[in-house]
């Protein structure tokens, strides 16, 4: 029921209290630092003068409150922005997207902001593009709908005896690049990790973009285009080994020649052709936000054009990675494709697959014949539902990385094991602080601002994170390097309560009784 | 030599009050052949002697003393083993409710072969079903309902399986307790008619339990009448019934009602057989007895002897002249009752 | 009257429990809060998308239009496909119950077979101090949270002393293995091993205790005295005949335990790795992935009520008095 | 013996007339089905089928027979644990089944019942006081403690006060049958239908509780429907009786004569079947083979015809022997048996269109007016 | 004279009584009386075991810890401590293995202290315990009551519906209703009710068909009783050591689900149980940490309550019937 955490306006002792806010939080085993993280959020609110209460809700429960019913006033979970920094610009903060499931969830709204949200996608001049998105990071950290608490680092835990040769990424170790440096060495050459949830599908076209899967899709196929660990189009690491923009809505690849599918067909410019035919024609849900962009694709000799509707700035970041392409003598015959089922995929990827124990174990082993082979001849993910045990395993050898590793003290206390290594990098996520702008009090920026000020980010990166993080303050952050505007409004977090109230009394709030007044309340 | 000589048997119950004194030494024989009966109250010991004889004590049931001789040899002191090939060879038993003595998910057939295996397990499958047979068809079963499951007879029918099987390895000695007190008048006719047909057609004995004097009278030809774990008399029926020397024999006899008799003052005894626990000293049913004297609850009572009939009273000598013509009065037994009879 | 009648009768009521159950899981579902299509939509996709995507899944007709056709689905075994996986329902239930079952099973029997033993025993030698300890550590035994007894094994056995493997049903890598196969491997056994131990101690205690009180019961019928009187050996006696009547109780309970434990897994599965049904049930409940939640539930569903079922008929064909009125 | 006050015609307390009691068996959905397809009766037991009789007041009618014959149904009938499926029965003229709220209530103060066993006809949970009391409470009945007392002392359960706190467990046998008399007792009945009262108590208590039951109907002038298998009991202590069959009586008159001129064979075979608490009398036995039949499926004809000694062909296979008075019985006795002639002229033997044959004495015209 | 009855028989016993002053004599102080006897003996029948009298000085001392929990305890249960500065004083190893700050049992991931947790745990399972064995006995002596006593029917309706009810598995429909109703002590004490009533109303239910058909029963419909009465004076006191029994029994299974619900992430957020402080426990993998101190004691405590249900309804077990089964 949705009045917890509205209502109360009247508050007590004669004076005009704000509201009760609450803080939505998950359970602790859902992801325990940052269940941890959120408490201490709450008390900190609560120290402010913001009475706010956490409520613990059950990740789906949590999850609708938010995003549909908005029945809430403070959110925390992990953003990824992905390769391409502005992409998700549009769907967090444009005034058009706040409806019910929209990506909108904080109701901001900022008229003056909406076209330049949607230019910065269009803008194929990066430098241009670059501003676009400086103003945005500027204009979203003054009115503070949304804020980063911290930046997550991409981390690897592995058995430093058995793996070596990791490479950062921004999009994870999962990613081909690293994935195709890393060095294994143990009797089988196997790479071995594990995850906690079963996989439950293997169709690239009917999974629901979960990172346990893009992991394996990632090395089961390949991409058009794919960018490198300076962010940059990379041809040795593509499918395409030119390519070329004739105009802005245009764009050409030339395919890499003489490479075959896992079957031993010939992977062809008709393959490209069919795979975006068909994944517009059969509107995968999956990669909408891609077919949506381009209207037709044709094939003349190893190149393949693909024409787009509107013009795409960042096109490779956007499009060109996105997509995976799939052998068309293997689709075509499927009549309802983003529901078959695909015990056994082929794909072209520098890894093929190998066997699948649903529910216990996924073996993907090498492609000999890719032009980036896996220095390694078999990679397993284990499903292991019990972290404790994950770590334990790594340790005797048994499993030798995590692609999935949480911070906590497992991970703090292990890394100073002699056999364990454990690498990190600035990722592309964080965990975001989001105020709900529909509930009075955060409708008003000074309160939104002094919410942020009084976020104790530095506890929470270095006793709940043990440091893995940096503390968060740009929406962009500096793995994305120049994107990154340097000169946003920064929030103070030493004594960050202080800050907060000052920002409210400038702002025409009186705090009585260590809570905070609504404005013109007290004479 | 007497088949089955008991002396002073005393069986007790371990309880938390003590030991229940249900067998108090208790004597009598039992002649090859020959059929006793045991009658009393309910309580007084009657299954606890049979329970003795067959050596199927429950487990806080222990024989205290005395001995129990069957054709010469003390079952109170033969190891287990050999005491377990007795049983129901030697000496096997009716027991009192049919339709709980018969393991349900059996066939009839199946639990008497059992019998029959255990000991004689040599024995060739057709000679067992001959006897079985032949069994069945003396009590009056039809053969071919041996297959059949004890919930599908009816309870007389149950109860002469019971005895068939008692009879299936030829004892010499039937223990039947209380075998009919289940049945209706017309199945107990039937059941004594078949017990009355075995006595007649082999030389087994038995030992008939029951409280209903009228059964004992039809079908044994001695007697023992127990009160409290001892025996208050014991005789020959037709003397048992005619002129006893004990008056609770009296008091138990006048209390039964007779078919053949228009009007009769029914007695009822008053009062309670004692605690077995912790019985009284002297005579045990001084308590209820019109004759008691002082003496009865101090002495234990003497043997008296009538012919061929025992019994045990201090006031023996007063029944002819003081009880027996009174003893069908019903205000003779109320409670208070005392005939005056002072000690000697 | 009659064998037939009596199936007759027992299947209508099962399929009527079974439509009741079923139709009391639609209503509960639908009654959960969060939206399914939280999960299968991701914000960036437009509300056209969305809604085809909704539409797939036909979660926007009218609610006893998706329950009509959830009915007929059923009819026709078709329980669906994941909201999250779009696997086909009866794809997980192929894949995930027989790893419950072999699970399940072996600690079952294991269970019962000690339990019933010990049953018997403590039944027979009532009041000695074997029995008090027999019953004692079956209490505990059920005292005992199983899922906390299972981290303990595992920490000591496993992490401590390295005795047992640590997660799952074979070892990493050991490769593609048919069903069978797998199961009569020996790295199997060895996986098999801890959570047995752990489930069937906690298992163990129900027949125990059950089959004492039953065989107390019986040891004090008529037929007890009667066959110690025909001369039987005391072994015969006991297991001929005081733990054969005893055991009619005890294989009903049974029956309908085996139900229970397909359904009681989940704790276990959950800490041992092990890809069994009731933990696939668990992810479904939490992930409102719908069709897999109600197939698996279902399926836990009827084998209670199958069991209970069987266990009628099994009373009929032990105990020759049942009449099947 | 209660002869004091010998039974005037208009004196009846209550009347029964063709009371059945069915009980359905428990069948299957299919086999049920397929009957009502077939257009048959569901199966029943048919525990009492058919009997007529009254009982006078101040009265002890006692009823008899074998185990499952219907006695202990005809009590519960009578004292309305059970409602009849046919006929009924009247009290004070009126039909019992009529009755509700105040009249049923009255009836219910009226009539009681003693069950057989004592150790489950008490409220283990309830105290001697409870026990007694509780008809005068649901009957609002005022003086109440001094009732009990009295109640409990007419039982001989004295000094009544001592009894009050006590359980059932408390008490032996015979007391806790005195105690049942008490509770019937206690709320001034009209008439008390005795089940077995005294069967599960040990002989040397039986007459106590019986000479009880005397005191009752001598000297309160209370009616008594006593049942029981043991005619040697109610010779003793029944003025009338009725012997039944399966669901029928079969024959019915004063006691004595019954028992000492049995004319009914079956009437005779229970009689003989009674054992003689003396060895030198030399019983003769009557067979008696064979059991009860089916109360289900109950047979054509006389329902005793297969154990009869004295069976006579078609007419006892196919026509059911009403209970009446005979030509050749005198006094006041009924008899269902075809081995005797009508006294009110109805001949069976039309029914199957034959004629009576001769060596029962009379010969019959095939009329129906032959006397 | 009983003027009133139609059919007059001339004498009567009761004629000559005289009129009763205190009619009432006192009913309910006799009443109060009985029941205090019965409770006293059977209490001291109970007692007689001592594994019985163990167990219940078990729960009186965990009833007794949870009284005065706010007494003992160092700290609220879910208020993070700090060391010195404003460090959060988490994993801090007990005070007797010469962790810092005197914590007894130390302190968890969170920086909460175990020792308090643990003491304020006992709360919540003993009121699920209790409160959840009441209502389910309740609601099964209800149902088993009147589906018993009635017949026909009512009877059908219910015990179809308690063969429905068979039909659910205990912990995965817990499960799904507390996800239905929301994370909470009072839900998972809801559903486990909605579920385990089945058992207590299908015994209790046989009981009372063969209670109906005691003599005494009908003894009391002779008698004019009507149905209210039997059920509430004659039916309900025979069945309620059965309920009793049940009870205790349903103590321990309430504890355990409640235990393995939150051992899943839905147990209830806002309060500390044991189930609540295994899982958390589980989660931050405090075992393969060696944290065992916050592992172990929860699940001992667990397991000693719930056995010391276990031995009560055992105990009370062998005197209201001993050939009773245990229930599953
Ligand atoms: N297992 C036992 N433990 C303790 N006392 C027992 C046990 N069995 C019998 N008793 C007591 O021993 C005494 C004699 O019992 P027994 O069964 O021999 O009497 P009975 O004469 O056969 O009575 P009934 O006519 O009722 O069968 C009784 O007081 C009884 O309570
Ligand atoms: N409630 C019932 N349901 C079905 N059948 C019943 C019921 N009560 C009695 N019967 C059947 O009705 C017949 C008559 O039973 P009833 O109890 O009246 O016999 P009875 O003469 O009292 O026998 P007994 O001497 O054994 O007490 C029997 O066949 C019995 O099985
Ligand atoms: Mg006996
Ligand atoms: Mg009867
Ligand atoms: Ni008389």
């Amino acid at each position: 029921s949705g009045s917890d955490g509205d209502g109360n306006g009247g508050g007590s002792g004669g004076g005009n209290e704000l509201p009760q806010y609450s803080y939505l939080n998950n359970p602790a085993n859902y992801n325990p630092a940052r269940h941890d993280a959120i408490n201490l959020i709450g008390d900190q609110l609560n120290n402010l003068g913001l009475n706010t209460k956490v409520q613990v809700f059950e990740w789906g429960t949590l999850y609708t409150k938010i995003t549909e019913e908005f029945n809430y006033s403070f959110a925390t979970w992990s953003r990824g922005l992905g390769i391409d920094p502005g992409r998700r610009m549009p769907e967090q903060f444009h005034s058009s997207n706040t409806g019910k499931g929209g990506g909108n969830f904080t109701g901001y709204t900022n008229k003056d902001l909406d076209p330049t949200l949607m230019a910065q996608l269009q803008e194929s001049d990066e430098q241009k593009r670059i501003d676009m998105l400086h103003e945005i990071q500027a204009t979203i950290n003054e009115d503070v709908p949304m804020h980063p608490i911290v930046q997550m680092p991409n981390i690897v835990a592995f058995n430093n005896q058995q793996v070596s040769g990791w490479t950062d990424h921004i999009a994870g170790y999962y990613h081909f690049e690293p994935m195709t440096n890393v060095e294994v060495n143990n009797s089988k050459k196997e790479l071995r990790g594990s995850w906690a949830e079963t996989l439950g599908t293997l169709s690239v076209l009917g999974y629901n973009n979960e990172t346990k899967l893009i992991h394996q899709f990632e090395m089961l196929y390949d991409k058009l285009v794919r960018i490198n660990s300076k962010l940059e189009p990379d041809p040795k690491l593509s499918l395409a080994t030119d390519w070329e923009r004739p105009d802005d809505t245009t764009v050409r690849y030339k395919l890499r020649e003489g490479h075959k599918w896992h079957d031993g067909e010939d992977l062809t410019p008709e393959d490209v052709k069919f795979t975006l035919d068909y994944i517009k024609e059969n509107k995968i849900p999956l990669y909408s936000t891609q077919w949506e962009l381009y209207d037709s694709v044709s094939v003349d000799g190893q190149w393949v054009t693909v024409n787009f509707a509107e013009p795409v700035g960042p096109v490779h970041k956007v499009f060109s990675n996105q997509i995976p392409i799939i052998p068309q003598h293997k689709w075509e015959s499927r009549s309802n494709p983003a529901k078959a089922s695909v015990n056994e995929p082929v794909g072209s990827g520098p890894l093929q697959f190998d066997y699948w124990e649903k529910g216990s174990e996924l073996a993907l082993k090498k492609y000999e014949s890719h032009w980036r082979p896996v220095k390694f001849n078999r990679r397993i993910w284990r499903i292991i539902p019990e972290s404790s045990t994950v770590w334990s395993l790594l340790k005797k050898g048994d499993l030798n990385y995590l692609p999935y590793t949480r911070i906590g003290k497992q991970l703090n206390d292990n890394q100073g094991e002699s056999n364990i290594g454990v690498k990190s990098a600035p990722g592309d996520g964080w965990w975001h602080f989001s105020q709900n702008t529909r509930k009075e009090g955060l409708d008003d920026k000074a309160v939104r601002q002094a919410a942020v000020h009084a976020l104790p980010k530095e506890a929470i990166n270095k006793q709940i994170l043990y440091g893995f993080a940096t503390e968060g303050w740009n929406l962009i952050g500096e793995s994305f390097g120049k994107f990154s505007n340097p000169d946003v409004k920064k929030y103070q977090e030493k004594d960050g309560i202080a800050a907060g109230q000052k920002v409210l009394e400038d702002a025409g709030y009186s705090i009585e009784g260590g809570k905070v007044q609504a404005k013109g309340s007290s004479e | 030599m007497a088949l089955l000589e008991v002396e002073d048997l005393e069986v007790y119950y371990d309880s938390e009050d003590g030991p229940v004194k249900a067998v108090d030494g208790v004597s009598f024989e039992i002649e090859a052949g020959e059929t006793i009966g045991i009658v009393g109250e309910s309580g007084c010991g009657k299954s606890t002697l049979a329970k003795a004889l067959i050596g199927i004590l429950p487990k806080n049931g222990y024989i205290n003393g005395g001995s129990i001789r069957f054709k010469g040899e003390d079952l109170t002191e033969m190891p287990e083993k050999r005491r377990r090939e007795l049983r129901w060879d030697e000496i096997s038993l009716i027991a009192q409710s049919a339709m709980n003595a018969l393991d349900p998910v059996y066939t009839i057939r199946e639990q008497i072969i059992e019998a029959i295996d255990a000991h004689y397990p040599k024995m060739g499958r057709t000679e067992a079903q001959e006897r079985i047979d032949e069994a069945f068809d003396l009590v009056g079963l039809d053969r071919d309902r041996q297959t059949d499951y004890p919930h599908q007879f009816s309870g007389g029918m149950r109860q002469r399986a019971m005895i068939a099987m008692s009879l299936v390895l030829e004892p010499s000695l039937i223990l039947a307790d209380e075998p009919t007190t289940a049945l209706d008048v017309i199945m107990q006719d039937q059941i004594l008619k078949r017990i009355n047909g075995i006595q007649r057609e082999s030389a087994t004995a038995m030992m008939v339990i029951t409280h209903d004097v009228a059964v004992v009278a039809e079908t044994c030809d001695r007697v023992v009448v127990m009160y409290a774990g001892e025996v208050a008399e014991e005789g020959p029926a037709e003397f048992i019934f005619g002129e006893p020397y004990h008056p609770y024999t009296l008091g138990l006899k006048s209390a039964f009602p007779d078919i053949r008799q228009s009007s009769q003052d029914l007695v009822s005894i008053g009062g309670h057989p004692p605690d077995l626990s912790n019985p009284p000293s002297g005579c045990r049913f001084a308590e209820r007895c019109p004759l008691a004297t002082e003496k009865c609850t101090t002495e234990d009572p003497p043997e008296v002897i009538h012919g061929e009939l025992r019994s045990y009273c201090h006031h023996a000598d007063k029944i002819d002249t003081q009880l027996r013509p009174v003893a069908s009065q019903a205000k003779t037994w109320e409670n208070e009752a005392s005939m005056g009879v002072s000690d000697d | 009257m009659g064998k037939l009648d009596f199936f007759v009768r027992r299947t209508l009521q099962l399929g009527l429990t079974l439509w009741a159950v079923a139709t009391a899981l639609f209503m509960l579902f639908r009654l959960m809060p969060g939206d399914p299509t939280s999960y299968i939509i991701s914000p960036g996709m437009t509300p056209e998308v969305r809604q085809r995507l909704v539409e797939s899944y036909g979660l926007n007709d009218p609610l006893w239009v998706q329950y009509v056709r959830y009915i007929e689905n059923l009819l026709t075994l078709d329980l669906g496909r994941s909201f999250k996986t779009n696997e086909r329902v009866v794809d997980v239930l192929v894949t995930y119950l027989p790893n419950t079952l072999v699970l399940m099973l072996t600690a079952f029997v294991v269970a019962y077979i000690i339990g019933i033993s010990l049953g018997v025993l403590t039944g027979w030698y009532r009041g000695s101090r074997f029995e008090k300890t027999a019953v004692v550590t079956a209490l505990v035994g059920r005292s005992i949270p199983s899922f906390w007894m299972g981290i303990l094994v595992l920490w000591i056995f496993g992490a401590k002393l390295n005795l047992i493997p640590m997660s799952g049903m074979t070892s990493l890598g050991s490769g593609p293995q048919s069903f069978w196969g797998m199961v009569f491997s020996l790295d199997f056994l060895k996986h098999l091993l801890a959570p047995v131990v752990v489930l069937a101690f906690y298992y163990m205690g129900y027949p125990l205790l059950i089959m004492r009180n039953s065989m107390l019961e019986t040891l004090s019928e008529d037929f007890i005295d009667l066959c110690r009187a025909k001369g039987l050996t005391e072994r015969k006696i006991m297991f001929n005949h005081a733990a054969r009547n005893a055991l009619l109780p005890v294989l009903t309970a049974a029956a309908i335990a085996v139900g229970y434990a397909v359904g009681g897994s989940v704790l276990i599965e959950t800490v041992f790795g092990w890809p069994g049904i009731g933990r696939e049930m668990i992810r479904a409940v939490l992930r409102r992935d719908f069709p897999v939640a109600q197939g698996t539930f279902l399926v836990l569903a009827m084998s209670v009520i199958v069991m209970n079922f069987v266990a009628d008929l099994l009373y009929g064909v032990l105990d020759p008095r049942v009449t099947y009125d | 013996m209660t002869d004091a006050n010998s039974p005037a015609d208009d004196d009846t307390l209550v009347r029964v007339e063709g009371l059945e009691k069915h009980f359905p068996v428990g069948t299957g959905l299919v086999s049920s089905f397929m009957k009502s397809v077939r257009g048959e009766e569901p199966d029943a037991v048919h525990a009492i089928d058919g009997i007529d009789f009254d009982l006078h007041e101040g009265e002890t009618f006692g009823i008899a027979g074998e185990s499952g014959c219907g006695k202990t149904t005809t009590g519960m009938c009578l004292t309305k644990l059970y409602d009849p499926t046919g006929g009924s029965i009247y009290y004070d003229g009126e039909d019992i089944a009529d009755k509700s709220g105040s009249d049923l209530s009255n009836f219910r103060q009226n009539a009681q019942m003693i069950f057989q066993d004592p150790f489950e006809s008490l409220n283990p949970r309830m105290t001697v006081y409870d026990t007694v009391v509780e008809p005068l409470r649901i009957h609002d009945v005022p003086n109440q403690r001094s009732r009990v007392q009295r109640a409990l002392e007419f039982a001989e359960l004295e000094p009544a006060e001592s009894y009050f706190d006590r359980y059932p467990h408390e008490l032996s046998g015979g007391q806790r049958q005195r105690l049942a008399i008490a509770r019937a007792l206690v709320i001034d009945p009209d008439f008390i239908v005795a089940d077995e009262p005294v069967s599960m108590l040990d002989v040397s208590l039986r007459a106590g509780v019986l000479s009880l039951l005397e005191r009752m109907t001598d000297e309160f002038g209370l009616s008594v429907v006593y049942i029981s298998h043991d005619l040697s009991l109610l010779r003793h202590m029944c003025d009338r009786l009725a012997i039944m069959y399966m669901g029928k009586i079969v024959e019915q008159g004063p006691t004595e004569e019954i028992i000492t001129n049995p004319k009914h064979p079956y009437t005779r075979a229970l009689i003989d079947a009674v054992p003689v608490p003396d060895p030198t009398a030399g019983r003769e036995r009557v067979e008696l083979e064979g059991e009860v039949g089916d109360a289900i499926n109950v047979p054509t004809g006389c329902r005793f015809k297969n154990r009869c000694e004295k069976y006579i062909g078609g007419v006892c296979d196919k026509v059911s022997p009403p209970l009446e008075q005979k030509t050749d019985i005198e006094g006041e006795r009924e008899v269902a048996c075809h081995l005797y002639e009508s006294a009110e002229g109805y001949d069976p033997y039309a029914e199957i269109g034959e004629t009576r044959p001769d060596d029962h004495g009379t010969v019959a015209e095939s009329s129906a007016d032959a006397d | 004279m009983t003027e009133s009855m139609s059919q007059e028989h001339e004498r009567s016993i009761f004629e000559d009584i005289e009129t009763d002053e205190d009619e009432q004599f006192s009913t309910w102080q006799r009443n109060l009386r009985l029941w205090k006897e019965t409770i006293s003996e059977q209490f001291r029948m109970l007692i007689e075991d001592p594994m019985v009298v163990l167990a219940m000085l078990t729960l009186a001392f965990f009833g007794l810890i949870a009284v005065i929990a706010p007494w003992i305890a160092q700290y609220p249960p879910t208020e993070r401590v700090f060391t010195s500065g404003a460090l959060i004083a988490k994993w801090v190893k007990p005070s007797f293995l010469g962790g810092e700050g005197g914590f007894i049992l130390g302190t968890t991931a969170q920086g909460y202290d175990i020792f308090s947790q643990l003491v304020y745990g006992a709360r919540p399972a003993l009121m699920v315990g209790l409160v959840a064995a009441f209502m389910t006995v309740g609601l099964g002596t209800l149902v088993g009551l009147t589906a018993g006593y009635y017949g026909g029917y009512v009877d059908d309706v219910l015990m179809r519906l308690v063969d429905f009810v068979y039909g659910l598995p205990l912990l995965p429909t817990v499960i799904v209703l507390v996800t239905v109703l929301g994370p909470g002590l009072e839900n998972i004490i809801l559903a486990f009710v909605l579920l385990q009533w089945r058992t207590s109303a299908r015994v209790i239910r046989a009981l009372v068909l063969s209670l109906r058909e005691r003599s005494f029963v009908k003894a009391a419909k002779v008698s004019g009783a009507s149905n209210w009465r039997i059920i509430s004076r004659h039916i309900a006191p025979n069945v309620l050591p059965m309920a009793f029994l049940y009870g205790a029994f349903a103590i321990a299974w309430a504890i355990l689900t409640e235990a393995g619900v939150s051992f899943l992430g839905l147990g209830d957020p806002e309060s500390v149980s044991w189930g609540v402080m295994l899982q958390s426990a589980r989660v931050y993998s405090a075992m393969t940490e060696g944290a065992w101190w916050w592992f172990v004691p929860p699940g001992v405590c667990i397991a000693l309550v719930v056995i010391s249900g276990f031995l009560i309804g055992r105990g009370y077990e062998e005197i209201v019937n001993p050939e009773l089964q245990v229930e599953g």
